[in-house]
């Protein structure tokens, strides 16, 4: 099977995407200190992930279907979510996507295809093997993306749901994003496969599904490993596994404080629970933005000038989302009664 | 009208509902592993599927399929089944309309039977229905006559989120009047099975038999009882039950969960709270006793409450109080 | 005596625990990663050990372990997440020694928070207690101070049967007076945390502060109210409560669940049935409103009981009766 | 790694053992005609499993322990538990072996090792391994035997137990019995390694941990294959996958009927849902019992007088079981209120 690679216009695109969510998520770690208190409980950055989240659903289209974590800032961005929907919901705001009734664990934007978060931890898995059976009988070619972290795959869900995708031919991909951690334990800690040193793509194994371990750093790898992933499904072959390596930036998410402690983010687990600054630093190195633009630079695609008005433009965006969000009012409390039933 | 088994009038609930509209899904384990089988030969293997034992996985992929546009029932066989997928069925199903802030439906009914009081000893035996009574965004369904398994079925395919649906195994292959053709019954309409003026009893499942056997008892020696099944527990239909105990004055719940986990004590509490002017005496609760169900006959049949501990508790409640 | 932040008693009393006996083991996700972590530099990898996000594994293994003599602590950070192991937890561990017919003790302590309402969302900020109370063979235990997270962690530790052991996440950096040296609270003894003679609060966790915080100001207003504490749900101490509303005659629990999912909803029922001749007026709840937990704060702040509600409560409850 | 075989002493030991298993699930099942209403619920059989679990369990020692599911009624007795206790418990009476507790699924006999059973699919093998793990603190040598079936392979509690007993070396051998059903689902119809014709052992890949297919027919196969894995544990090398291949000769289970109606066993659902008498009857033609005995008489090991004699025997053994049974009264109606908690 050839894949096309992406254009030039494609390849721009997509930095452009990665520079969205990044610039995001900058700005959403920043607002803990611009505006503490305004963002509460438990708050998860893809900063690391963008050329995965990117290069995957650069094969995204209009009827696929794409479901996630509480890491889920990244998804609805690239699925062309209005950013200012996005973080007045991290505010809780009258403006939010889910009218500040499901915060950041659980962005949605069913109108582009982003269908639902779990927080709770491979939960999610399965509700995208259920939408790709939709898509099966609908036969028309449409596929899931299903986005899950490597601890993920450590739940019984995982294990259920690919042995079923696999004997009913799902048109499903299971993205996991191998950041390397689980909170504050690492993959050699809690997987049998990784502490022998082995990918962790090997699982598909036993469900007897393509299994293929990429660069996460590298939207254009990313996009080929999944594009033959995302046409096996749309060709009723069924589901794959594919492992992207990408390096989680930020610590795991904000500090856990008690109500009045403003809430920050802290620095990486591997700097502040192993004293591995160095592997942190290797990572920061191979920030998969810069290198991506730097990239495109170097190969003509896009002149330094046209790079640097993306990331003006970007900064603009982003910074009128921030705007808008806080000036957007608190729901009207009797809202908390509305959507417990349909 | 026609005779039909309680299980065999589901069906026919689900046979009504999966003609009507193609994204009616069915499936389960150990169903559909030929096709000859009823509901494959009738809609195929797009809507019919056997799975694997992963209950997760299961209900997770109804939770997918809902949200997707689909409105799957799932084959559960027995309640407990469901607590290796709690998550799915408490923390999923339920939250997501509301955590998306009303941009998904989940329509799907989860099918259980419970409460299988026949040697099936500690583990299947159990009476699990106050566990999903309280969750919001969950509707709880526990019918006991053969038309309304089918009507209510019915009903919880065509309702807009997730049901859990609780049939008691020992009412499967009970015999009663099923209506023909097309037939819905409402959530939220208690059915008043025996109307008396002294004492109210709520029960559900099998018990409303036991208590329906009991008023009979009762009434031969002059206390009239009524017998009120809820039908569905989430919504709960507190008016009939206020109603008749504004009449009584006295109310015995019976529930054949072990005290602390039933569906009548949180029925008691509602009454304790919005009928407490009308109750002229203690309310009175008939429940297992406080053990994991045992195996042996004698002592299963001495731990589920039998009509003589119903018929007691009315005594008692009719000679205390006013 | 020191002061410590409840979080910090809770494992001085594993570690109370730990050293006295060398059987407990102390395991779960996202601890004992380094060897300089407390617990491993302390009683080292044999007792010791992080385990992946595979709750249903980490229970069952330490049933497992309970029935081959030892007393695992299981650390679940957040109750939710025992729901994908909710088998587990309320179908194996209380069910094998009574269908062994005693042959197997099964001593184990699931350590979890619960009712996060700090910003938390629909997932992660249940009030899941009831879910547990009503388990025969599960012991259920919800410390609302420091002193008390030592000591029923100590005595859980040492229990003999599967305790649940639920800390409000809210309280967990709350300090508190907490006794040096073997500090040991029994099971079953509820704690007058406030005497009064006009009403009868029932509450657990953070609650219970929010119930003092009325009391305080209901006292103001003449209103003397006695604020009872279980500190363990099962087994109950129900003569206290009975007790105090037999003194008061009027009772309001307070539960941070949705209405048909508390703890104070039992409670009720029981006191429905054995301290009716008491009451002088209907039992109130005062519970979360029947939503799933919003995010944004306001909303949350609206959902959740707060002392407003339960002043309110109790001057109803003052009005009418006798 | 080498093994010595068995001796001829320990064969006729395991042929005893397995005619004992198949003569007291034969009363059992006669018990269904012969005494009908006398045992309840959901009762589960052995037969065409006695090889895998006498071989299995041929190298038990004392100290170690073995767990297992609702099809139990095998393994206590090849542990040594009094057949009588068994039987009365099966009949819910004062001897049984659980006081009537607990019935036909959860035999139970701490004294002889076998510590416990699961009547939830899957849930019982985590319980396996936290045996395990105390075994491992203690020291010892002793190792857990953990038996399930082939479905059980399918739900989350496997994958999740196999990742961290390979993980901490846990001293536990997984034998997997496959019969190729549960109840009456085929492997193939439920399992993506079966589906692909693959062995259900190389599930053992995502654990890292050996993963080998026995014929569980054959004692000293399956002896031979479990006494690697045995040696193993008990040197601190971890945990093993044995798939054991056997066939069960009875249905799933008796009959479910409502009460009043008596319970009893129908055919095979081979024949019963799916027409193939034929694969039926070639189990029926392997069945592992006469053809041991029969290897035994053939090499000399055994004669047919002998054979004879310990068939003789374990048939009064049986006998004596079934009517010590069905003699032993009921439990005291109040003594089902103890044992709640410790
Ligand atoms: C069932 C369950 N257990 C535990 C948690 C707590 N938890 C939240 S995120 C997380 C780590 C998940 O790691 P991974 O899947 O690798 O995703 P990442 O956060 O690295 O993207 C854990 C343990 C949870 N949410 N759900
Ligand atoms: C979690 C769960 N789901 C479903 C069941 C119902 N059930 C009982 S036995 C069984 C089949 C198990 O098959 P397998 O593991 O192959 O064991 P076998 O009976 O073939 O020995 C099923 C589905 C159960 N007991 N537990
Ligand atoms: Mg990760
Ligand atoms: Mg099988």
């Amino acid at each position: 099977m050839s894949l096309q690679s992406p254009s030039s216009e494609q390849q721009i695109e997509m930095l452009t995407q990665m520079l969205r969510i990044r610039e995001f998520e900058e700005r959403v770690k920043r607002t803990f200190t611009e505006y503490p208190g305004v963002i509460r409980g438990h708050t998860h950055l893809a900063d690391g992930a963008e050329a995965s989240i990117v290069g995957a659903l650069s094969h995204f289209k209009k009827g696929d279907a794409a479901l996630a974590t509480y890491r889920c800032h990244g998804y609805p961005l690239a699925l062309g979510t209005d950013p200012k929907a996005m973080m007045a919901e991290i505010l809780g705001r009258a403006d939010g996507i889910c009218k500040g009734l499901g915060g950041s664990m659980h962005l949605t934007d069913v109108a582009n295809g982003f269908l639902g978060t779990s927080g709770i931890v491979g939960a999610g898995i399965p509700h995208a093997a259920g939408a790709a059976w939709a898509a099966q009988i609908r036969k028309k070619g449409e596929v899931v993306f299903c986005f899950f972290g490597d601890g993920a795959s450590k739940q019984g869900a995982f294990h259920e749901t690919l042995n079923i995708a696999s004997l009913w031919k799902l048109p499903v991909i299971f993205v996991m994003e191998n950041n390397g951690y689980n909170v504050v334990t690492t993959s050699e800690q809690e997987d049998a496969n990784a502490a022998a040193g082995q990918p962790l793509a090997i699982k598909a194994t036993s469900y007897v599904m393509p299994g293929v371990t990429v660069d996460g750093t590298d939207p254009l790898a990313v996009a080929e490993v999944v594009g033959h992933a995302v046409a096996r499904a749309r060709a009723g072959e069924g589901p794959s596994l594919i492992e992207s390596k990408v390096y989680r930036l930020s610590a795991h998410g904000n500090i856990i404080a008690p109500p009045g402690v403003p809430l920050h983010y802290p620095e990486h687990e591997a700097i502040t629970v192993f004293g591995k600054r160095e592997e942190y630093e290797a990572a920061l190195r191979g920030d998969p933005v810069p290198r991506f633009r730097g990239k495109l630079v170097q190969s003509g695609i896009l002149s330094g000038a046209a790079a640097d008005a993306l990331n003006a433009q970007v900064a603009a965006e982003m910074d009128v989302a921030v705007k808008f969000a806080v000036a957007s009012p608190f729901p009207a409390l009797e809202s908390a009664l509305d959507n417990v039933y349909a | 009208m026609a005779q039909l088994p309680f299980i065999a009038a589901i069906d026919a609930g689900i046979h009504q509902e999966m003609r009507r509209d193609p994204n009616v899904l069915y499936f389960g384990q150990n169903l559909a592993t030929t096709e000859n089988h009823e509901f494959v030969a009738e809609y195929g293997h797009d809507r019919v599927r056997v799975t694997p034992i992963s209950e997760t996985a299961e209900i997770g992929i109804a939770i997918g399929a809902a949200m997707a546009g689909l409105r799957p029932v799932v084959e559960l066989y027995m309640a407990e089944f469901m607590l290796v997928a709690m998550d799915q069925v408490v923390n999923e199903a339920p939250r997501f309309r509301y955590m998306t802030g009303g941009q998904v439906k989940v329509p799907l009914v989860l099918k259980a039977g419970f409460g299988f009081a026949a040697g099936w000893a500690g583990q299947h035996t159990g009476s699990l229905t106050a566990l999903f009574m309280g969750v919001p965004g969950l509707k709880v369904v526990v019918p006991s006559t053969a038309a309304d398994a089918k009507g209510l079925m019915a009903t919880a395919i065509r309702d807009d989120n997730p049901v859990v649906f609780m049939h008691h195994y020992l009412l499967t292959l009970e015999h009663g009047e099923v209506p023909d053709g097309e037939h819905l019954v409402p959530f939220g309409v208690a059915a008043v099975r025996r109307t008396g003026s002294d004492v109210t009893i709520v029960a559900t499942g099998w018990m409303v038999n036991r208590a329906l056997g009991a008023a009979a008892t009762l009434a031969a020696e002059g206390i009239e009882v009524e017998v009120i099944d809820p039908r569905t527990v989430a919504p709960l239909d507190l008016d009939t039950i206020l109603t008749s105990v504004a009449k009584t004055g006295r109310l015995v719940v019976v529930d054949q969960a072990p005290r602390h986990a039933t569906v009548g004590g949180i029925i008691a509490a509602d009454v304790a709270e919005f009928g407490f002017s009308s109750l002229k005496a203690p309310i009175l609760q008939v429940n297992a006793r406080d053990v994991t169900v045992p195996y042996s006959e004698p002592l299963e049949a001495y731990v589920i409450p039998d009509e003589a501990r119903i018929v007691d508790a009315v005594r008692r409640v009719m000679q205390s109080g006013g």
